[in-house]
C-alpha cells in the first residue's frame, strides 16, 4: 500500500486519457491506450502490496520465521490484464496499418468517412 | 448433473470454435460443428427454465469445487438466477437463429472458417458474461468480446469503412473496458473479494464511501459504453453499418444487452443504489437522452443499416429509462423490452442483410421497389417495422406500453412533472421510429424499382427460415403477455428485487441476514399490470383489418389493371413539372420539412457525431466526468 | 531493418548460437512454472521470440521456410482444446469443472506435486508460443512484403548502412 | 469549447481519483495484513494452520494453495487453479485477437469472391 503509486497510477491513467483525447496520429491514440494499460496494472498490483513483504512463493530455503507475503491475488490478475492490454495494442496496430494502406495517413482527423 | 449446464453452454461455444479452427476449411464440417455448437447451447439453457425460472432454484457452482472457506470466496462462481437465465435464453436464441442465418449469408466472403471462429468467440464470451458471478471474470469475458465483436466488425474485406470502424469501435470499446477494471480493482481493495455475491453483502456493511462512489462510477460508465448509451452511440451506428447483417443482430441484441446486465448487476445488486431517488432520476435521464437523441439522428440517415443502428440504440434507451424507474412493472418492462428488441432488431438487421445479399448495397437512395421482387422480406421487414414502432399485435406494444405505465405510475407517486415528461419523451420516440420506418419502407421496399434491380431474387430458403422464426416469435410475444410475464418476466424480476436470495445462494445461508442490516430496501415486488385492453382482441382485429385491406386492393386492382406503377400528373407539380416514369420522393427527403425546421439541432448533432474517433473519446470522458460528479453529489 | 538480404554474416552466426539458448530457456521457463516464478504464457513468449531472431538472421523467407503459419494457427486452437479438456477432467471425475484432480502426489516442491495446475500450464505454454509465434509470423509478413512496393527513403537506409 | 470541457474532465476524473485513493490507502485495511500469517509456520505444517480469522481472500488463498494444490509458487496456483478460469478466458483472448489480426490483415478481395472458392470444398 503505497500512496505514491496510488496518485502515479492516477496520474498515468489521467495522461493516457489526455493523449488519446488530443493526439491526432492513430499510433499515439495507440500508445495512449497502453499508457492506460500501464496504470491499471500499476494500481492493481499496489493494492495488493504490504511493506516488507516478500514474493508469495514457498520455497524452503529462502523462508525465515517472521517472513510475510504480499498479496497473491492481484499478481494473479495483472497477469491477465497484461496479457489483455498487449492483445489490445497488437489488434489496435493491425488496424492502424491497414487503415494507412486505406487512408494515406495516420492523421484521426482524416479518417471519417463514417459521420454524421 | 443440473449444476454443471450453464458452464457446459459456455464451453461448448468456446470448444465450437476451437474446432472450427481445426476442421473449419470444409463446409460441411464447418456446418455441423457451428451447428451443434449453438444447438447445445441453446439446449441447455432451455433445460434450465424448469428449475430455475418455475421452480425459483438458484444456481451456484464454484470453479474448481473451491467453495468459500470461513466466509470467503476464493474461487470463481458461476451462479445462475432467474436474471442470468433470461438473459442467457436470450443470448443463445439469437445466437442460434443468427448462426444459421449466416451460413448462406456468409458465403459473399472468403474465409468463412475466421468468421465463425470469431462468431462463436462472441457468443461465448456473452454467455460467460450473463452466467458468471465473479468481477474479473465478467471483466475477462467483456474483453474476449470487444476483441471478437471488432474483429467481426473489420471482417468484410470488400467493406471500405469496415477497418475504420472497427478501429474506433476497439478505441472506445477499450475505453470502457478500461473504466471496468478500474472499478474492479478498487472494489477489491475495498471488499478484499472478487465474487459478486459476497460484494454485495459486504458493500452495505463498509458503507458507500467515496472510493466506492468512485467505483460505482467507473463500472456504471464502464458497462455503459458496452450498452452504447448515449455518449458512445457513434461506434455502434459505425460498427453496425460495416459488419456483416449477422453479426449486426449479435451487436446489437447480443452485445449491447451484456451492458443492460452489467447495470443492472451494478446497480441492484452490488451497491443497490438504485434505491435512491437520485440514482434512478439519473438512470431515467441518461435512457431519456438515449432514446431521443438516437432517435432524431435516425431521421437524418441515409444508409439502411446505419439507420436500424440508432434505432437500436434508441431501443436500449428504453430499457435503460424504465429499469430506472425501479418499480416492479418498470423492471417488467425493460426486461420484456429486453426480449423484444433482440427479436425485432435482429429480424430487421436480417432483412437489410437480405437486401445487401440480394442487391449488394444498403443507400436508401439506391433501392426501392423491392417488394415486388423479395415480398417475403418485404413482409419480414414489415412485421419488424410494426413491431419496433409499437403496432398492437406485436411485441413492440406491449412492452412499450408497460413502460408507459411505469412511468406514469412513477409520477403520480411521486408526484414530480419529470416522470409524466419521461412518458412524453417515450411516446413521440416511439412516433419518430414509426416516421423513420416508413421512410425506409417507402424507400427499399415500395416505390420504383431501379433499373439496375430489375433481375434481383429472393434471399435462399436458409436464410429466410431463421427470419419467419423471428418474426413468429415477435408477433407470439406480442398476443401471449401473460404466458411470458407468468414464466419469464416475472421470475426474473423477482431475482432482480431479490438480492438476498442471491447472495444467500452464493455464500451460505444467512450470509445476507448477517451483513445486510441497515440496507436501503429497493422497490417492493408488486406487480399491477396493463389494464384494460386484450392482446388477443387486437389480433383479431389486425387480421380483420388486414383481410378487408387485401380485398380491397384485389377489388381494386381488378378494376385499374396492372398499371400501378404509370407516371400520374399529379405529382408533376412537386417536381418542377417533368413527367418522370414514376415520381418518388427519395429516401433521404421524405422528412425535408423536419429536417428543415430542425436543421439547427441536426447541425449541433452531426457536428458532434464528426467521425474522429478523438471526439469520442472526448465525450466519453466528459460523460465519465459527469457521472462522477453526480455520483459524488447525490450518492 | 531494411536489410533483408541478409548477408551480415554475424548476426548469422550469433543467432545461430542464440537460437537454442532461448528455445531451452523458454521450454525451462514453461516446465518449472508451477514450481518457480514464470509460467505457461512467459515461457510462450520467449520461446516465440525464436521467430524475431530467426527473421533477424534469415529474413522473412528464411523464417518462412523453417515456420509455417497454418500450423501454428491449428496448434494454438490445439493447445486452447486440451486446456478446456484438462479443466473438464474435473467434471468426468464427479467435480466441478476447472478441478484440480491430479493433486497430492509426490512431496511440495516436486514438479508434479501440482497435478493438472502443470499440465495447465504446459497447455498454455502450447497454445502462446504457437500464438504469439503466428502473431509474429504475421508482422513479421507485412514487413517484408513493404519495401518493394514503396519507394526508397534515402534518409533512412544511407544512415543504416 | 471542446478544449476546455476536456481539460475540466481530465480534471475532475483526477481530483476525484486522487481523492478516492487517498480515502482507500488511509480508511480502508490493506487486502491482506500479511503479518497475520506465519508464512513460515505455514509451510512446515500446512493442514493444521488456522484461517478463522481471515481479512481477506488472499490470506485462505495462501493456506489453501499448500494445503490442497501444493504448488509452491501462489500466483501460478490461483492463475491456474484458484482462478484458472480466468486464465482459460485470458487465452480465448489471445485467440481472438490473434484470429482478429489474421482476419484484419489477409489480402482484401472483391464482393463475392470468396463465394466461387467457397463452393470448391
Amino acid at each position: 500500500m503505497m500512496l505514491v503509486n496510488y496518485i502515479g497510477a492516477v496520474l498515468l491513467l489521467a495522461t493516457g486519457f489526455y493523449v488519446m483525447m488530443t493526439k491526432e496520429n492513430i499510433i499515439k491514440i495507440v500508445i495512449g491506450m497502453g499508457i492506460i494499460d500501464y496504470g491499471l496494472n500499476l494500481i492493481i498490483v499496489s493494492i495488493g502490496f504490504n511493506e516488507g513483504g516478500t514474493a508469495p512463493i514457498f520455497t524452503m530455503s529462502e523462508l525465515k520465521p517472521g517472513m510475510y507475503f504480499v498479496d497473491p491475488v492481484p499478481q494473479a490478475l495483472t497477469l491477465t490484464s497484461i496479457v489483455i492490454g498487449a492483445c489490445v495494442t497488437a489488434m489496435a496496430l493491425t488496424l492502424c496499418i491497414k487503415l494507412y494502406e486505406e487512408y494515406g495517413t495516420l492523421n484521426s482527423s482524416h479518417i471519417r468517412r463514417l459521420r454524421g | 448433473m443440473i449444476q454443471h449446464f450453464p458452464i457446459l453452454s459456455i464451453m461448448v461455444l468456446f470448444l465450437g470454435a476451437f474446432l472450427v479452427v481445426l476442421v473449419g476449411r470444409s463446409r460441411i464440417a464447418r456446418t455441423a460443428v457451428v451447428s451443434a455448437a449453438v444447438l447445445t447451447s441453446f439446449a441447455l439453457m432451455v433445460a434450465l427454465i424448469k428449475p430455475v425460472m418455475i421452480d425459483g432454484q438458484i444456481i451456484s457452482y464454484w470453479m474448481g469445487n473451491w467453495a468459500p472457506v470461513s466466509g470467503y470466496a476464493i474461487g470463481i462462481g458461476i451462479e445462475v438466477d432467474a436474471l442470468s437465465l433470461f438473459f442467457g435464453l436470450l443470448v443463445s436464441l439469437a445466437v442460434m437463429l443468427s448462426g444459421f442465418y449466416s451460413f448462406k449469408y456468409i458465403t459473399q466472403d472468403d474465409s468463412p472458417d475466421l468468421f465463425f471462429t470469431l462468431y462463436l468467440m462472441l457468443a461465448g464470451g456473452v454467455m460467460g458474461i450473463v452466467l458468471s458471478g465473479d468481477l474479473f471474470n465478467i471483466f475477462v469475458m467483456l474483453e474476449v468480446m470487444t476483441f471478437a465483436a471488432v474483429a467481426l466488425t473489420a471482417f468484410r474485406s470488400w467493406n471500405p469503412n469496415a477497418r475504420e470502424a472497427a478501429f474506433k469501435y476497439l478505441v472506445v470499446g477499450s475505453l470502457g473496458s478500461t473504466f471496468v477494471l478500474l472499478g474492479t480493482a478498487l472494489v477489491y481493495g475495498q471488499c478484499h473479494t472478487l465474487n459478486l455475491a459476497q460484494i454485495s453483502g459486504l458493500l452495505s456493511v463498509n458503507g458507500i464511501n467515496p472510493t466506492m462512489t468512485f467505483a460505482f462510477a467507473l463500472l456504471f460508465t464502464g458497462f455503459g459504453v458496452k450498452a452504447f448509451m448515449t455518449p458512445f452511440h457513434p461506434i455502434a451506428a459505425d460498427a453496425h453499418a460495416a459488419a456483416p447483417s449477422s453479426v449486426s443482430v449479435l451487436i446489437s441484441g447480443v452485445f449491447t444487452k451484456t451492458g443492460v446486465y452489467g447495470i443492472i448487476r451494478v446497480s441492484y445488486f452490488l451497491f443497490k443504489s438504485m434505491g435512491m431517488s437520485s440514482m434512478q432520476t439519473g438512470l431515467v435521464f441518461i435512457g431519456c437522452v438515449s432514446m431521443f437523441v438516437c432517435v432524431t439522428m435516425a431521421l437524418n440517415q441515409h444508409d439502411f443499416k446505419r439507420l436500424l443502428a440508432f434505432h437500436s440504440i434508441s431501443q436500449i434507451g428504453y430499457i435503460l429509462t424504465s429499469l430506472g424507474l425501479c418499480s416492479a412493472i418498470g423492471i417488467a418492462g425493460g426486461l420484456y423490452h429486453a426480449i423484444n428488441h433482440t427479436l425485432f432488431k435482429g429480424l430487421l438487421f436480417l432483412t437489410a442483410g437480405a437486401v445487401l445479399y440480394a442487391t449488394g448495397t444498403t443507400k436508401l437512395e439506391k433501392l426501392g421497389g423491392l417488394a415486388r421482387r423479395m415480398p417475403q422480406t418485404a413482409a419480414l421487414f414489415m412485421v419488424g417495422a410494426f413491431s419496433i414502432s409499437g403496432i398492437p399485435p406485436f411485441n413492440g406494444f406491449v412492452s412499450k406500453w408497460m413502460i408507459y405505465q411505469a412511468a406514469y405510475e412513477k409520477a403520480a407517486e411521486t408526484g414530480s412533472i419529470g416522470y409524466a415528461f419521461v412518458t412524453v419523451i417515450a411516446v413521440v420516440t416511439s412516433v419518430l421510429t414509426l416516421a423513420s420506418f416508413v421512410k425506409v419502407g417507402q424507400s427499399v421496399f415500395f416505390g420504383e424499382l431501379p433499373v439496375e434491380l430489375e433481375n434481383v431474387k429472393e434471399t435462399p430458403l436458409s436464410m429466410r427460415i431463421p427470419m419467419w422464426i423471428m418474426a413468429a416469435l415477435c408477433l407470439l410475444t406480442g398476443v401471449l403477455p401473460g404466458l411470458m410475464q407468468q414464466y419469464i418476466i416475472n421470475p426474473a424480476v423477482r431475482a432482480t428485487l431479490d438480492y438476498k436470495g442471491y447472495i444467500d445462494a452464493m455464500m451460505g445461508e444467512g450470509y445476507a441476514a448477517a451483513h445486510l442490516a441497515d440496507t436501503v430496501p429497493l422497490a417492493e415486488a408488486k406487480y399491477t399490470f396493463a389494464g384494460a385492453w386484450n392482446p388477443a382482441f387486437w389480433l383479431v382485429l389486425f387480421v380483420i383489418v388486414l383481410l378487408g385491406v387485401t380485398v380491397a386492393m384485389m377489388i381494386g386492382k381488378s378494376g385499374r389493371g396492372a398499371a400501378t406503377a404509370i407516371a400520374d400528373d399529379k405529382h408533376d407539380t412537386f417536381f418542377g413539372g417533368e413527367k418522370n416514369t414514376f415520381s418518388q420522393v427519395g429516401g433521404g427527403d421524405l422528412f425535408w420539412g423536419f429536417k428543415y425546421n430542425f436543421r439547427r439541432y441536426l447541425n449541433v448533432m452531426g457536428n458532434a457525431h464528426s467521425g474522429v474517433v478523438n471526439d469520442y473519446v472526448t465525450w466519453g470522458v466528459i460523460d465519465l466526468a459527469l457521472i462522477i460528479v453526480y455520483c459524488f453529489i447525490f450518492m | 531493418m531494411k536489410n533483408t538480404d541478409n548477408s551480415d554474416l554475424i548476426v548469422k552466426c550469433l543467432a545461430d548460437k542464440f537460437l537454442p539458448l532461448s528455445l531451452v530457456l523458454g521450454l525451462y521457463v514453461i516446465l518449472h512454472g508451477n514450481i518457480s516464478p514464470g509460467g505457461g504464457f512467459q515461457g510462450g513468449v520467449l520461446v516465440s521470440s525464436a521467430v524475431l531472431l530467426l527473421y533477424l538472421a534469415y529474413g522473412y523467407k528464411g523464417a518462412a521456410a523453417a515456420i509455417s503459419g497454418k500450423i501454428l494457427h491449428k496448434g494454438e486452437a490445439f493447445g486452447a482444446i486440451c486446456y478446456i479438456v484438462f479443466a473438464m477432467l474435473g467434471i468426468f471425475y464427479g467435480f466441478n469443472f476447472c478441478r484440480n484432480v491430479l493433486f497430492s502426489r509426490g512431496e511440495i516442491g516436486d514438479i508434479w506435486s501440482s497435478g493438472t495446475i502443470a499440465l495447465m500450464n504446459y497447455a498454455v505454454g502450447l497454445k502462446v508460443l504457437t500464438g504469439v509465434g503466428f502473431l509474429l509470423m504475421l508482422v513479421i509478413g507485412l514487413l517484408a512484403a513493404d519495401p518493394a512496393e514503396k519507394a526508397p527513403d534515402a534518409s533512412e537506409g544511407g544512415e543504416l548502412k | 469549447m471542446k478544449r476546455t470541457l476536456l481539460v475540466v474532465a481530465l480534471l475532475i476524473f483526477m481530483s476525484a481519483g486522487i481523492f478516492s485513493v487517498t480515502y482507500m490507502y488511509k480508511n480502508i485495511p490493506i487486502t491482506y495484513d500479511g503479518s497475520n500469517t506465519d508464512v513460515y509456520e505455514l509451510a512446515h505444517n500446512p493442514t493444521d494452520y488456522d484461517t478463522s480469522d481471515a481479512d481477506g481472500v488472499a490470506s485462505i488463498i495462501v493456506k489453501e494453495n499448500l494445503d490442497k494444490t501444493r504448488a509452491t509458487n501462489n500466483v501460478t496456483a490461483i492463475v491456474f487453479d484458484f482462478r484458472g478460469y480466468d486464465t482459460l478466458g485470458e487465452s480465448f483472448i489471445l485467440l481472438t485477437a490473434i484470429t482478429g489480426a489474421l482476419v484484419v490483415l489477409r489480402k482484401s478481395k472483391k464482393r463475392g469472391e470468396g463465394a466461387a472458392k467457397n463452393e470448391e470444398h
